[in-house]
């Protein structure tokens, strides 16, 4: 009946069952987020047509498991048909199963803690391969050798260590000769990304790379710039927020890429949709979603 | 001008229910210096706070040199030249003396900055009237002795020049060297026209250095009369409202056997070594002037504090006592001087303040039977006559005299063979005050060994078998009951005085 | 008899608990017509789970506060004691040995902050602010800051249920009652609130001041071992991140129940009530849809409101 | 003179700053021999920008401690005053408002701490928690959660350069002198150390102390709004988020650096001592390349081993 958005890539089905009411769960922490609830809000606007009500729930601005949990365990006493949720740590497995127990189905976007679940799908980057993504573009970008900084957002993230050991497995197999500095430990934190790689420029001034796993890439960039040091080391990173993007532009953010965060919050709510509507399957429950790395010379 | 300085007229005051002055009239002229005396808690230090302005009065009026005076803080009174020493200390240890001499205001310019050069120099000029010269006015206020910190409240005061200066308990933390040094000092301010008056609790000071001596009770004045002509026994009846009628009774108890036996006990510095018996049923009295080591004596026995050396032997057996606990496990039991810092639990009920060294005893695999709690609170409540409304509201509403007989309560509830009693009346009227000392008889009847250290002379002569005196922290002598006079328990007191630690010119902090 | 009924629940209203009460009750008529959901039983129930961590380790902290100290470690606690219990069952399998290990890492770090605050003297704010790094790193050492998968006792500890009953929440009120009990019935809690409200009068009453604050520490240390391997249990995973930040939430109940950092005041179902409210404006938020930064704001004006009330009623203290 | 000299050598040496000037000694002297480039000019000042934040805020912060309270919401404070400055900034383009909205928005937040301390008679830790949850909701709430790009004076303020001297590095020495004669030359900064000394003394004196201890908070306010817009403009983007967590490592270099709780106690340069000892140890496990989770581990032992010696030598307080 209407025209998908731009950016989204699922068309929805006719409606025979009746109201649904699907619950759409992000954080709200960063930017990140951004084209997450935008996403949601075009698919809520899009379903709106079919009868169907899209309920945004803020999980907060404290990323935890617990808060997971609390917002999917008042979804399930809510009694919505269906669930879209980022359970981005372990320990978020035991709800999921609850809410699919009791008829619910959940579908996980963007990412997802490191133990199996019964959700109907995942949909997002494979974070491993993504790493192992980038570990391949600074390896082109170092010509092979010479020293990579490594900044990752919270060592307990799986998310996060699946980017980090992604490139780093990937640089060990076929490109021994890069020293890797660190990792060191940012908690997602601008300010301290500026000072680890004072720091790591300080003791290795032979420094070519600086890889940001997760929160605040810029914050490394602004320290490229504030050393005199653009063009001489790169940094890369995550998400095409405007504050990394804008590090792109000056020429410290030597590749950044992204999640195509839109496309998973629209695409994923209205499969579900679809799902609740059809009662089909999906031939993988993992839905791979490429990621664009974006550079000084365009999207590669 | 007339020669009148201050003028008080039907003050009244109120702490909400409690009605603590009624219509005190008071005048002082220039130059004129005023004992002010009366019994612990007839209202002295809260007159003195009206006068200063610290407080506001109720009702009444007060006129500073002929002009009718409204204080609403101690920055009015300093105005219009009234200075207020107070009766506890308060200095600020984290400042240099001068800083202290001139706290809050510093001589600061226009621009806030503190003058050093001026308060420095004024300081030095302040400190050498109060006998403190010898002392460098940078050095850090904490550093200095007790007696030398009321030195600087002193010099405080008179570096404002104040027209009328108020002096509560100046001398109790002074060496009598100090306190001479002071007298002398208040003779020069008053040859100048100053206007002092000095609360004190040693009717002889006040005798010697007043020119008139003004007597509270109960928040009403008394009597208001010319030293010259008065004696001590007058003041001491104006004061109290009959004749001393405490009388000592303790003479129908036979000696019994040692039950305490102190020996060679020393603290980390103050303390000389002590040699100390108690019998059974015997009452002992440690007499001292304020500072003579008492409080320091049972504390250290009583494991409060640390001891370096000594032993204590109760009833033949010898104990180890490093702790409270060891002493209370042993039947040591203390009631401590300070009954609001030190004695009672303040948001606690009547009942728990009484019960709660009995737990133990009560306790059943660690749980308290709540019946048996109560009743053996109340029972001691009962016994000990405690008025109040009920067992159960907390202790602060009662009066002091009640508060201290619940902390008698729960000395009994401990079961104590021997009991420290550090000031057991201080602060409680005089009706509550003979119910005590019937207590502490009939204690001693039971077979208790008590030890009470009193500032009191007739709390001394009403209650002890024997009199211990204490002076500089060491035993200045014993005194058996028939050698026991005023007389020779004040040669005692004094005797030691001048050789003792802490009295010579050495200040502590040069150490 | 009735005399006596008045009297008492007098006394339990004329504390904070009272304004704490009411503002639930507050909040359960209010949601009741906002949202048909929220009397749900289940609903209910999960709110009484989320305010199970929380308020056990807050029981442990109110006795810590009861006797004038404070415990700014238990969040980090509570991750150690998480991780620790973990690892041991992954290493040797067995259950008991893990949950001795969850409950003895808490005990440990209980001890030693009692042992700082009692014979080296450090201010309790500061001995528990240097533990509380201390404890972090320490777990994140132990796991390399990677997450341990953690099953068995912990699990059914954390997400298990009793008919439809979360088990911790059980546990948080057998706890309540249990330490209800300890702090009103026994010797040393009764100890416990006679040191907070004058220590100088409870030493020289006989009361051994320094074992009844090590005692304190160390169940407060165990309480937050306990809350770890729950929280662990529920996430059946042991991150050495977790507990980051709970510290201040468990304060807050504490303060919200009714107790005072001046010591010698609080309750235990003070804490339980201080808990709930928490987790109830938790719940709240999400229920109405609102965005989840009005609740931190909500949560601040809440602590000011409670405690602001007092403070008017209450007058200068110096 | 020269006894003048000693003496206040003596007495500098006699607290707590001895202990950490010592300990920063012996790091640098150690860490010297470990790492080539640490002696050089440009790792030095990049250490000392790195502790600037922290310090700045700090000295607001001992001034607070020092006149026996305590502020829990320097770090949302922090994160208020950067999104408010860089709001502003984006709104009106006008770098003046910009500052004036920083500064002012720490200013309010300190007052209003101040006022819920002196009027209310809340318990500072306790109004300063609940200020830490409303503060962070508020910017949460300007920003929708979301950076604002800040680029201008603030940046120039958080990553400029004189030479090779950082600006902020520079403006922290400027602070240091400005508070160190504020606080020991000045009638206001002598009547704080009084109040918290000794409350009593210092109101028999006729101090005004609701005025000071509300302008203590008014500055320590200030001064972390000064800090948000420092960070904010080093980063060139104002988050919500920034500096959370910062309040405890602020009052950690406040009482490493010799302040007492309890009041009455602490310098400005001691402040500085503490929060460079602090970077220090931060930069160390950089250029050693140790894990950063020794540095956690470190940071609680230093805190406990610098305070605990004082412990040791004081002995029991109550
Ligand atoms: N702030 C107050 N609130 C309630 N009662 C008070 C207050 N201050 C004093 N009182 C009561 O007023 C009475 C008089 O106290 P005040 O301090 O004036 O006595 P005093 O004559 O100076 O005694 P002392 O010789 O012990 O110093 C006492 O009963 C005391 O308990
Ligand atoms: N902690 C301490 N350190 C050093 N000296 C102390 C200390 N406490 C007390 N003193 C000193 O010990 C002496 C005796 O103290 P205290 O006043 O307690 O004696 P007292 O005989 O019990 O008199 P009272 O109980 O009437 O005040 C005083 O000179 C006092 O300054
Ligand atoms: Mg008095
Ligand atoms: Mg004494």
């Amino acid at each position: 009946a209407q025209e998908l958005p731009e950016g989204a890539t699922v068309e929805a089905v006719e409606n025979t069952e009746g109201p649904i009411r699907i619950a759409f769960m992000a954080f709200q922490n960063n930017p990140f987020w951004t084209p997450v609830t935008e996403g949601a809000e075009a698919a809520r606007e899009y379903l709106a047509d079919f009868d169907v009500t899209v309920d945004y729930i803020d999980m907060g601005d404290n990323m935890s498991a617990e808060a997971v949990i609390a917002s999917v365990e008042s979804a399930i006493a809510q009694q919505y048909d269906g669930i879209v949720t980022v359970p981005v740590f372990d320990g978020t497995e035991r709800i999921i199963n609850e809410a699919v127990a009791e008829g619910i189905p959940v579908v996980n976007i963007i990412a997802e803690g490191s133990q199996p679940s019964d959700r109907l799908f995942f949909m997002g980057q494979d974070a491993t391969a993504a790493g192992a993504q980038l570990g391949e573009f600074m390896a082109g970008e170092m010509e092979g050798d010479g020293k990579l900084g490594v900044i990752t957002g919270l060592f307990g993230a799986t998310q996060h260590s699946q980017r980090m050991n992604g490139a780093l497995d990937y640089l060990a197999e076929n490109h021994p000769e890069i020293e890797i500095i660190g990792p060191f430990e940012n908690q997602d934190a601008a300010e301290t990304a500026y000072s680890l790689v004072q720091d790591m420029y300080t003791a290795n001034n032979d420094l070519e790379m600086v890889y940001v796993t997760a929160g605040g890439p810029f914050g490394a960039a602004k320290a490229i710039q504030d050393l005199g040091l653009t063009g001489e080391v790169g940094v890369v990173g995550f998400d095409h927020t405007p504050e990394n993007t804008t590090y792109i532009d000056s020429g410290e953010m030597a590749a950044l890429i992204d999640q195509a965060p839109f496309q998973q919050a629209f695409d994923a709510t209205v499969m579900l949709y679809n799902h609740l509507v059809t009662g089909e399957g999906f031939e993988s429950d993992y839905i791979p979603v490429e990621g664009n790395i974006l550079t000084p010379d365009g999207m590669l | 001008m007339s020669d009148l300085l201050l003028e008080l007229r039907a003050i009244e005051k109120s702490f909400g229910s409690v009605h603590v002055l009624h219509g005190v009239d008071l005048d002082v002229r220039r130059g004129e210096v005023i004992g002010l005396i009366g019994e612990n808690g007839a209202g002295k230090s809260t007159l003195m706070n009206i006068v200063a302005g610290t407080l506001a009065p109720s009702a009444g009026t007060m006129a500073f040199e002929g002009r009718p005076a409204q204080l609403r803080s101690v920055r009015d009174g300093r105005a219009i030249g009234i200075s207020f020493v107070h009766q506890e200390l308060s200095t600020v240890g984290a400042l240099s003396i001068a800083e202290n001499i001139f706290l809050g205001d510093y001589r600061a310019g226009p621009g806030g900055f503190v003058n050093y050069k001026a308060i420095r120099t004024e300081a030095a000029q302040v400190l050498e009237r109060v006998g403190l010269g010898h002392i460098d006015p940078r050095t850090e206020l904490g550093r200095l002795r007790t007696g030398e910190q009321q030195l600087i409240e002193i010099a405080k005061a008179i570096v404002e020049k104040p027209r009328l200066l108020i002096l509560d308990e100046p001398t109790s933390s002074l060496t009598p060297f100090e306190a001479e040094r002071l007298f002398a000092l208040m003779k020069e301010l008053s040859d100048q026209g100053t206007g002092l008056i000095l609360i004190t609790h040693r009717l002889e000071e006040a005798l010697a250095n007043c020119s008139r001596i003004v007597v509270l009770r109960d928040g009403r004045l008394i009597s208001d009369r010319a030293s010259a002509t008065t004696g001590r026994e007058q003041l001491i009846h104006d004061m109290v409202g009959k004749e001393a009628t405490f009388t000592y009774r303790g003479g129908e108890r036979g000696p019994g056997e040692v039950r305490l036996k102190v020996e060679g006990l020393k603290d980390k510095g103050f303390l000389a070594p002590i040699d100390l018996e108690v019998r059974a049923g015997e009452v002992v009295g440690l007499f001292g002037l304020v500072g003579a080591g008492r409080t320091e004596f049972l504390e250290t026995l009583y494991g409060a504090r640390p001891r370096t050396a000594g032993s204590v032997t109760l009833d033949g057996a010898p104990v180890a006592i490093s702790e409270v606990t060891d002493a209370v496990k042993a039947g040591l039991f203390m009631l401590p001087e300070g009954r609001k810092s030190r004695g009672i639990l303040p948001t606690h009920s009547v009942e728990r303040n009484i019960s709660i060294s009995h737990l133990g005893q009560l306790a059943r695999h660690g749980f308290v039977p709540g019946g048996a709690e109560r009743e053996a609170a109340a029972r001691r409540a009962e016994t000990l006559n405690i008025k109040m409304g009920s067992i159960r509201q907390p202790i602060t509403s009662l009066s002091g005299g009640n508060q201290q007989k619940a902390l008698f309560g729960r000395a009994l509830l401990a079961d104590p063979r021997i009991l420290l009693l550090d000031e057991p009346t201080h602060g409680v009227d005089v009706g509550a005050k003979s119910e005590i000392y019937d207590i502490i008889h009939g204690l001693a009847d039971q077979g208790l060994g008590i030890i009470v250290a009193s500032s009191e002379l007739p709390e001394i002569m009403a209650l002890a078998d024997r009199c211990v005196v204490f002076a500089g922290g060491r035993i200045a002598g014993i005194l058996s009951r028939d050698q026991m006079s005023d007389d020779a328990i004040l040669e005692l007191a004094f005797s030691l005085e001048a050789d003792a630690p802490g009295t010579g010119k050495a200040p502590a902090y040069a150490r | 008899m009735g005399g006596r009924v008045t009297r008492s629940l007098a006394q339990v209203f004329s504390h904070r608990e009272a304004s704490i009460a009411l503002m639930i009750l507050i909040l359960f008529v209010a949601l009741s017509f906002a949202n048909e959901y929220f009397l749900s039983s289940r609903n209910l129930l999960n709110v009484g789970r989320q305010a199970s961590v929380v308020a056990i380790v807050a029981l442990g902290q109110a006795l810590v506060i009861i006797s004038r100290g404070l415990d700014l470690s238990v969040g980090s606690t509570l991750g150690l004691s998480a991780v620790s219990s973990a690892y041991v069952a992954s290493v040797t399998g067995s259950q008991e040995l893990a949950l001795a290990a969850g409950l003895g890492a808490g005990l440990v770090v209980g001890v030693l902050n009692g042992l700082m605050v009692t014979r080296i003297n450090i201010n309790p704010f500061i001995a528990t602010l240097g533990m509380l790094s201390v404890a972090r790193g320490v777990a994140l050492l132990m796991t390399g800051g990677i997450p341990i998968p953690y099953t068995g006792w912990a699990q059914w500890l954390g997400a298990g249920r009793i008919g439809d009953v979360p088990f911790s929440l059980i546990l948080l009120i057998v706890l309540v009652v249990v330490f209800h009990i300890f702090a009103t019935r026994t010797r040393i809690g009764r100890n416990v609130y006679a040191i907070g409200d004058n220590p100088k009068a409870a030493r020289l009453a006989g009361i051994n001041i320094e074992g009844t604050r090590l005692l304190v520490y160390a169940l407060c240390g165990m309480l937050a071992g306990l809350g770890g391997i729950i929280l662990a249990g529920n996430l059946a995973s042991a991150s050495p991140d977790l507990g980051r930040g709970y510290e201040l939430d468990v304060i807050a109940a504490v303060i919200l129940g009714g107790a005072a950092l001046s010591g010698g005041r609080g309750t235990m179902y003070g804490v339980l009530l201080g808990a709930l409210l928490m987790a109830l404006l938790s719940n709240a938020f999400v229920l109405l849809g609102i965005s989840s930064h009005w609740q931190v704001v909500a949560k601040g004006l809440v602590i000011i409101l409670a405690v602001g009330i007092d403070g008017l009623r209450r007058g200068r203290e110096d």
